[in-house]
């Protein structure tokens, strides 16, 4: 079993497969299998992480571990490309696709050139030469330089779609934390008895396309992993949920189905209009300045919108809450982990480095600002107000969510950075938060916040890691929440940002009212969160909850390694992860701060 | 600079005794169970150990010159996990954040006094806090405690500095919400922290300014950079300044957010001895001292340090909090709640101090403070042990019962008032003054007001100090049943006590030791003075020995001279001038608030004979509407919380309902409109469409049966109806025909 | 729609009393002896047999072949009707001829007029005798069972 | 001797009495054998007056084929179905007497008035050679088809009307 994405990708669906397989009585087998799947998944996206962070570490040394991107597109692609092609035009076509380009500028250089090219080489290999150029000259290009475990294989050809599957800086730790919660999740759902092999499938399922989703570069393959994240949740929470599960599930499907279709409406647009019909994510890249500008907006508002429900961000979020209160515990800690960033990754790989003419345009760099302050402040005040605990740690989502947004509008390294560190550590807390709401669940069969108190002193154990998950979420310092916090902040007041009303200068989202807003936001977070502690885990025992068990072995697997992990990320930031996205990430702010008439210093 | 190995030594030693307690609190966590007396001598090992180590550097490294030590700083791993935080390219990173370590003078004083105060801390502790429910976890706190708080005192970077900072509120709300079943306590703890963090907000908005204006976050090259002009943006360097103080405002109790510490007495007497009293507190005036430069600003490099907003903002902040905390405790019936306002009063000098350029007194009165405060706490906490309740209204008389805890106790309340000439407390205080006084010399405007409010709190504290020492210990026992089984407190109480009792004693004795004057000041201003003042820095004249004015140069062994603008030598003059008078201000203070004491609450004093204060009595009636404010904290607590919660509460609620209805309501009402255009066209189809055609089939019906009637099935009427019609088509054609024709 | 038929009545009355009338008075015209070839047109206009005359008396007979028809009860009685019809309707042929260009065609046609007549009431005698075998009666009336 | 349109004229009342007569006869009397012979005269009446229009191979057929077939049919006709128990005399009953006289009435009228009023371009009494040759041309020649038809509309009566009557006695 080769160490490289699509093994990574697909091997939970291998497990499904397997899963299948097994007659559905004997439950105990079928949990087996699949936490065994999801095991083995992690250990490779460790493994793959592993070789990542050398790679980073000494680039000449990496060759030797998988091939590089242009030796896949030498030895696999063109070979597959072409091999519908008689023998002798397939050695014409190869021998002729430039190896860089540079060599390609030469060749356009002369006239006519490519003319005779083109009738020597028939339409039908002509064709396979335009596209195997197009994918040199994406791998050649700049943004692929951080590119690792690049998969490439034509896969629909005459649509020019292929396989196109490679991880970098802002996918990997997105990736590993899918691996991870898969199988935290799954060993924590060891108590599903109802229709177990269809969730177990489901799940694994679920995982599949979420590890798709992160890892495809060719903007179609990205479209079907998306769809294939959106089934399994809603038969997940249409299912196993809690008693209003139909409205939930409903509204999720819908709604993220409606955002996807815009994307689907956009990926078109950008496919048909414009010159190079490919869907490869990196040539679209390289061919923003082309789209004029007000065409560049429609498309960015569509595609934002798309990934603005996932986020979600302000005026589409109201589908979380539901979602969240309805799955149960497994779901709704995937959901919270993984599927929120599903949003802010595509924000970042697909919105903003195609259509970064649109997005360094002052008016959606201060829309998408204040959407990210609105978020905060309009999350915890939300959060605030609950009194069902799981909708308060889903309004906490929002609210932290709007950090990554406040981040990324600025778009300064600072900011991108701690963008992507807040998804990441959001992941963790979040799927803390919802696995202690989960373990309270399971014993108390209720959520209502003022029926709770004095768990402290019953289960002691279960408080301490709970209170670790908190304070995270809350953003104490040396604890995960605070790094994000502080560099997203730090981003946003930092004056390199893009664009401000004097000119071209200066922080981003000019008047830094907006940061001292969101701190309201931070300080509204300590409140709630402070608050439900004290009215879970503080005051008297009620005797209704005197037998309760403490943390069992099963909920301490699941818990555990996320509180390690909280911990290590607060305490070690730069040398566990920073270190490693750091340089995908200059390279892609350098490519988005490009579109800017005066190129702000890299500060 | 590569750090010269003494530095490194000297760094490292302080690394180890921060990493002491640390170590501490994690065994305590996880295997106190199992541990003998749950563990609560690892903590006060390792705070032992730490001390002694402190102990060494302030023996050995300040001792060693006359000006103590320059600045030692040490990046212990800056290239692997040291390098906390690093993005752009390390050359010129977008923000870059190291753990660094800087040991100075400043830093050996407060790592003595924390360590001290801790150590002691935790050998009372073992004696108040034995056989509560949850042992083992107060001593991980108060390690965890104690790690925060040295982290805080020897960072070499500002953003570290905040993360101590915040760390230590975590642990003051744990410690304070450590009886978590009382619902006022939890509430405490959470006044506590939510408190901190609004300070705290104020203090991370500074860190963004620096860390974008500054481009490093190190003490150092803050300071350089506002010294050599990097500074983007001057403007905002008032700003900063305010914004900073925010933060001490918030964790030091000074005047608006000042309501958490008295709630904090919910914690055990301990908790707040050693946060409340001695440490935490304390946090906000060290990183004030330690910012001094950047609150002075501009003002740094001319030396005009009385000229800055910032530095005004704080001297007014301190002087106020210190009259409003001040007349707050005249009131109070409880004994930790009197020390608590007395605390924040306190802090309000130590502000007082720095704001008037007085760093060095402010840092001496934080020392000596920390001592007599700790022991005030420590003695009331026997006293509570004894008596089982925290009212006065119940002790009265019991110095005949506990003898220790009445003497140390008594020296305390001396000291704090200002005994003159024999204890720390009147030093530490005198160099407050006297150096406000100066401030009021050199800008009269902005400093006199600060000055008389700093006087009229010595006033005050020595008045309301001896009205609790009489109310406590002297005077008719009120409640019999208590003072009878009232009893002196174990050893490991009382000697803790003895302890603290000698050093407030022996801290006003510095003078005598080796008899130069202002031991303590002098090592302080060594550290403001030298390191920062740019040689360059406009018209800076090097320092004249002048005996009558009081004025000596610091006596630098490292062949540094010492250099101060104009402003400052008018500044040390008006100090030296000052001394005389202050100290006749102060000693006419403390006789009057003694007399005041005695006089209404003495042990067979008039005013308590006759009662004079109370509702009823002439005076007392006069001064029931003070009274009456006073009793309710000036109002600020109800005001905070009608004001600012219930804000919070209506706001929620109308974010959640617009969130439920609007929000949602349009998407529901998404929902519901497709249903209802889908039945509506569903109707449509139904009777529209299908409608027509039911129709036709019934109209053919119809006229199918309309049309049977004619079928009759005789011949004849077949004929008949044929003749008629053939009569009606001639008729028809004739017609045509005329009417064509 | 009454007045036009009472007119149109009276005409045909007065037309036939004076065409009857009228040729007697051209009988004593004629026995005036005027010439032949005036006399044509004298009996047209003094009231000879012309084609009216002819038409005049098919129009009666169809009428009294329609009455019978219809007061008729006995079937075979209707066939008489028929018959009348039939021969009221070659008459007008022949009547045409006569007066008209070709003086065959109308009588040719009515020779076929005849055959189809007999051809007609063979079978509708046919069908009456098997109507009387199954219902042993020929009331028109009763045999309505194609009735709608 | 009076001008021999004075005899012509006369013959035609005389015929078209005879014609014209019998209908009333028909329709009045009860006895359907009565009827019978009214029709006999009538037809008479008919022939002569083909004859009056020079037509005298029609009148001839007439008398052969109309009286003498025709007739002698529904004699037939009348002798099969009479049955014993069931008086000759005509049963009251559908009694359509009064509507018949108003349709006759009607369609008498608009008859005469379309007489009356259509203004006939005749040419005038035609010179009629002997018609039987010429009738024996016009069948050949122009009207061949109509003959042919004609012969096979026979055939088929003449099939037809054995076959349904036969098709009587099989059932019973």
């Amino acid at each position: 079993m080769a160490l490289n994405l699509t093994w990574l990708t697909f091997l939970p669906l291998l497990t499904a497969g397997i899963v299948l397989l097994i007659p559905s009585r004997n439950k105990g087998l079928i949990k087996f299998i699949s936490v065994v799947g999801t095991v083995i998944t992690f250990i490779m996206a460790t493994g793959l992480a592993r070789m990542y962070m050398e790679a980073e570490a000494n680039p000449e040394a990496a060759t030797g571990i998988s091939r590089s991107a242009d030796v896949m597109l030498r030895e696999v692609y063109i070979p597959a490309a072409t091999n519908g092609l008689s023998d002798e035009l397939r050695a014409k076509v190869e021998a002729v696709v430039p190896k860089t380009t540079e060599e390609y500028k030469a060749l356009e250089a002369q006239e006519g050139a490519i003319a005779a090219l083109e009738t020597d080489l028939g339409a039908e290999g002509f064709k396979a030469w335009g596209e195997a150029t197009e994918l040199t000259l994406a791998l050649d290009a700049e943004q692929a330089t951080t590119l690792r475990f690049v998969e490439l294989v034509p896969w629909l050809k005459p649509f020019n779609i292929n396989y196109f599957m490679a991880v970098d800086g802002l996918s990997m730790p997105l990736v590993w934390l899918t691996a991870l919660l898969g199988v935290l999740c799954l060993v924590y759902s060891w108590t599903i008895d109802k229709g177990t092999k269809a969730y177990f499938v489901l799940f694994l399922f679920l995982e599949t396309g979420l590890i798709g989703v992160f890892c495809a570069l060719d903007f179609f393959l990205f479209y079907v992993f998306w769809e294939v994240v959106l089934l399994p949740m809603y038969f997940l929470i249409g299912i196993w949920g809690g008693p209003n599960r139909i409205y939930a599930a409903i509204k999720f499907f819908i709604y993220t189905l409606v955002g996807s279709v815009l994307m689907l409406l956009a990926m078109l647009v950008m496919y048909f209009w414009y010159e190079p019909h490919t869907f490869n994510m990196l040539t679209l890249m390289q061919l923003g300045p082309e789209i004029p500008l007000n065409a560049q907006l429609w498309l960015f508002m569509g595609i934002f919108i798309a990934f603005a429900i996932k986020v979600p961000i302000f005026p589409f979020h109201t589908w979380l809450p539901d979602a969240h209160v309805e799955a149960p515990t497994a779901v709704s800690v995937v959901l919270a982990g993984v599927l929120l960033k599903m949003g802010g990754y595509g924000l970042f790989r697909i919105a903003y480095p195609m259509l970064n003419d649109a997005a360094t345009h002052q008016g959606i760099v201060y829309m998408v600002a204040i959407l990210g302050v609105i978020n905060i402040v309009y999350g915890a005040f939300c959060a605030l107000a609950q009194t069902d605990f799981k909708k308060l740690v889903a309004y906490s989502s929002v609210s932290h969510m709007g950090y990554v947004l406040l981040g990324m509008a600025a778009m300064s390294y600072t900011g991108v950075n701690g963008a992507v560190l807040q998804m990441f550590t959001h992941g963790i807390s979040s799927a803390m938060l919802f696995l202690v709401v989960g373990v309270i669940y399971d014993r108390a069969h209720h959520r209502d916040l003022n029926d709770f108190g004095g768990i402290a002193t019953q289960m002691p154990w279960y408080t301490g890691i709970a209170t670790v998950g908190f304070f995270a979420s809350l953003g104490l310092p040396g604890l995960c929440g605070f790094i994000s916090e502080a560099l997203t902040f730090v981003g946003a007041w930092d004056g390199e940002g893009l664009i401000n009303s004097d000119g071209y200068t200066g922080s981003s989202i000019d008047s830094q009212w907006m940061v001292w807003v969101s701190l309201l936001g931070v300080v509204l977070g300590a409140a709630y969160i402070l608050w439900t502690i004290q009215r879970v885990y503080l005051g008297k025992l009620q005797d209704k909850y005197k037998n309760f068990k403490d943390v069992s072995l099963r909920e301490l697997i699941a818990l555990v390694p996320l509180g390690v992990l909280c911990i290590v990320v607060g305490v070690f930031p730069q040398w566990f992860i920073l270190d490693h996205i750091q340089p995908s990430l200059k390279v892609m702010t350098d490519m988005i701060r490009s579109a800017l008439p005066v190129v702000g210093a890299g500060g | 600079m590569p750090e010269s190995t003494a530095a490194v030594e000297l760094c490292k030693l302080a690394l180890i005794i921060l990493l002491l307690p640390l170590g501490a609190f994690i065994i305590q966590i996880f295997f106190s169970k199992k541990l003998p007396r749950e563990g609560d001598w690892v903590s006060t090992v390792a705070m032992f150990v730490g001390l002694c180590m402190s102990l060494k550097m302030l023996f050995v490294d300040l001792f060693s010159t006359p000006t103590g030590i320059t600045v030692q700083k040490w990046f212990p791993a800056q290239d692997s996990i040291g390098k906390f935080l690093l993005i752009g390219d390390p050359a010129n990173p977008a923000f870059r954040l190291d753990f660094g370590i800087q040991v100075d003078n400043l830093t050996i004083v407060m790592l003595v006094v924390v360590t001290l105060v801790s150590f002691l801390v935790h050998l009372y502790s073992m004696g108040y806090m034995h056989g509560e429910v949850r042992y083992n976890r107060f001593f991980a706190f108060l390690a965890l405690f104690t790690f925060s708080m040295l982290g805080l005192c020897i960072t070499s970077n500002i953003l570290f500095l905040f993360i101590f900072w915040e760390l230590v509120g975590l642990c003051s709300y744990f410690l304070i919400g450590f009886y978590f079943e009382k619902k006022s306590a939890s509430n405490a703890s959470i006044k506590a922290f939510m408190t901190t963090r609004i300070g705290d907000l104020g203090f991370f908005v500074a860190i963004l300014i620096m860390a974008y204006n500054a481009g490093s976050l190190e003490f150092d090259k803050i300071f350089e950079s506002i010294a050599n002009g990097t500074w983007k943006d001057k403007s905002i360097l008032a700003l900063g300044g305010i914004c900073l103080f925010i933060g001490p405002i918030g964790k030091s109790g000074q005047f608006p957010l000042h309501v958490w510490l008295p709630d904090a007495m919910e914690g055990p007497t301990p908790v707040s001895a050693l946060i409340h009293a001695a440490t935490m507190v304390a946090a906000g005036v060290y990183m004030v001292g330690r910012m001094f430069p950047f609150f002075v600003g501009e003002g740094y490099v001319t030396g005009d340090w009385w000229g800055s907003e910032p530095l005004i903002f704080v001297a007014w902040i301190g002087g106020f909090t210190a009259i409003f905390a001040a007349s707050i405790a005249f009131v109070q019936t409880d004994i930790k709640k009197v020390l608590a306002y007395s605390t924040v009063s306190q802090l309000g000098y130590m502000m007082l101090a720095i704001g008037c350029g007085g760093v060095a007194a402010g840092l001496f009165h934080l020392t000596t403070h920390a001592m007599f405060k700790a022991l005030l706490f420590l003695g009331s906490g026997s006293v509570i042990h004894a008596v089982h309740s925290n009212e006065m209204s119940k002790m009265g008389g019991l110095w005949k019962k506990m003898k220790i805890t009445w003497l140390t106790m008594g020296i305390a309340t001396f000291a704090i008032a200002g005994l003159p000439f024999v204890l720390s407390g009147f030093y530490s205080k005198e160099a407050v003054l006297t150096t406000a006084w100066a401030a009021a010399k050199m800008n009269p405007g902005a400093y006199t007001i600060p000055f008389w409010m700093g006087m009229v709190t010595a006033l005050m504290t020595a008045f309301y100090m001896f009205r609790m020492f009489f109310k406590t210990f002297h005077g008719e026992p009120k409640d019999k049943k208590a003072f009878d089984h009232a009893h002196e407190s174990p050893w490991t109480m009382t000697v803790p006590l003895g302890v603290l009792a000698l050093l407030t004693v022996l801290c006003g004795g510095f003078k005598f030791i080796n008899k130069s004057d202002y031991w303590f000041l002098n090592r302080m201003d060594s550290e403001i003075l030298a390191p920062y003042t740019h040689p360059a820095s406009v018209n800076a004249t090097p320092v004249v020995d002048d005996p009558e004015k009081h004025v000596h140069p610091l006596p630098f062994t490292d062949g540094r001279v010492h250099m101060q603008s104009q402003k400052q030598k008018e500044f040390r003059e008006a100090y030296g001038l000052g001394h005389g008078t202050v100290t006749y201000l102060s000693m006419g203070a403390f006789l009057f608030g003694l007399l005041g004491a005695w006089f209404f609450f003495g042990p067979n004093s008039p005013g308590s004979k006759k009662d004079m204060l109370a509702p009823e009595a002439p005076l007392g009636k006069a001064l029931k509407p003070l009274n009456h404010c006073l009793v309710n904290l000036w109002f600020v607590d109800a005001f905070y919380y009608a004001f600012f919660l219930k804000a919070l509460h209506v706001i929620k609620d109308i974010s959640y309902r617009f969130d439920k209805y609007v929000v949602d309501g349009i998407v529901n009402l998404q929902g519901v409109l497709c249903k209802a255009i889908s039945s509506l066209v569903g109707i449509v189809d139904y009777e529209g469409v299908d409608g027509t055609v039911r129709g036709i089939g019934k109209t053919t019906l119809s006229i199918g049966k309309f049309a049977k009637i004619f079928q009759t099935g005789k011949l004849q009427q077949y004929l008949y109806a044929s003749v008629f019609l053939a009569v009606g088509a001639i008729g028809l054609t004739v017609a045509i025909y005329l009417w064509v024709g | 729609m009454i007045s036009t038929l009472a007119s149109s009545l009276n005409n045909g009355m007065n037309f036939l009393a004076s065409s009857f009338f009228t040729s007697f008075p051209s009988l004593a015209n004629f026995l005036a002896q005027e010439g032949t070839e005036k006399v044509q047109e004298a009996t047209e206009q003094a009231g000879g047999i012309g084609l009216k005359h002819y038409l005049v008396v098919s129009g009666l007979v169809f009428t009294l072949g329609i009455m019978v028809i219809v007061m008729r009860r006995n079937a075979i009685a209707v066939l008489m009707g028929i018959e009348l019809l039939l021969n009221s309707a070659s008459l007008n042929f022949v009547a045409y001829s006569k007066f008209l260009a070709n003086p065959i065609e109308g009588q040719v046609i009515t020779v076929f007029l005849i055959v189809l007549a007999a051809a007609e009431a063979a079978l509708a005698l046919a069908i009456i005798l098997n109507i009387f075998n199954n219902t042993n009666s020929i009331e028109v009336a009763e045999a309505d069972s194609l009735k709608g | 001797m009076p001008g021999s349109e004075f005899y012509g004229n006369l013959m035609f009342w005389i015929f078209a009495i005879m014609a014209v007569a019998p209908g009333l006869g028909i329709l009045l009397c009860k006895d359907i054998v009565r009827q019978a012979f009214w029709l006999l005269l009538s037809l008479a009446g008919f022939a002569g007056l083909y004859f009056t229009l020079e037509a005298d191979f029609l009148g001839f057929t007439q008398v052969v084929v109309y009286i003498g077939g025709i007739l002698i049919l529904f004699l037939f006709g009348v002798m099969l179905t009479h049955r014993m128990d069931i008086p000759l005399k005509d049963v009251k009953g559908f009694n359509l007497v009064l509507p018949g006289i108003i349709a006759a009435g009607a369609f008498l009228a608009s008859i005469f008035h379309l007489i009356y009023h259509t203004q006939f371009k005749t040419d005038g009494a035609q010179e009629t050679p002997t018609t039987i040759k010429e009738i024996g041309e016009m069948v050949m020649s122009e009207y061949l088809l109509p003959f042919e038809v004609v012969s096979v509309v026979l055939l088929v009566a003449l099939v037809g009307a054995t076959y349904i009557a036969r098709r009587g006695d099989e059932e019973a």
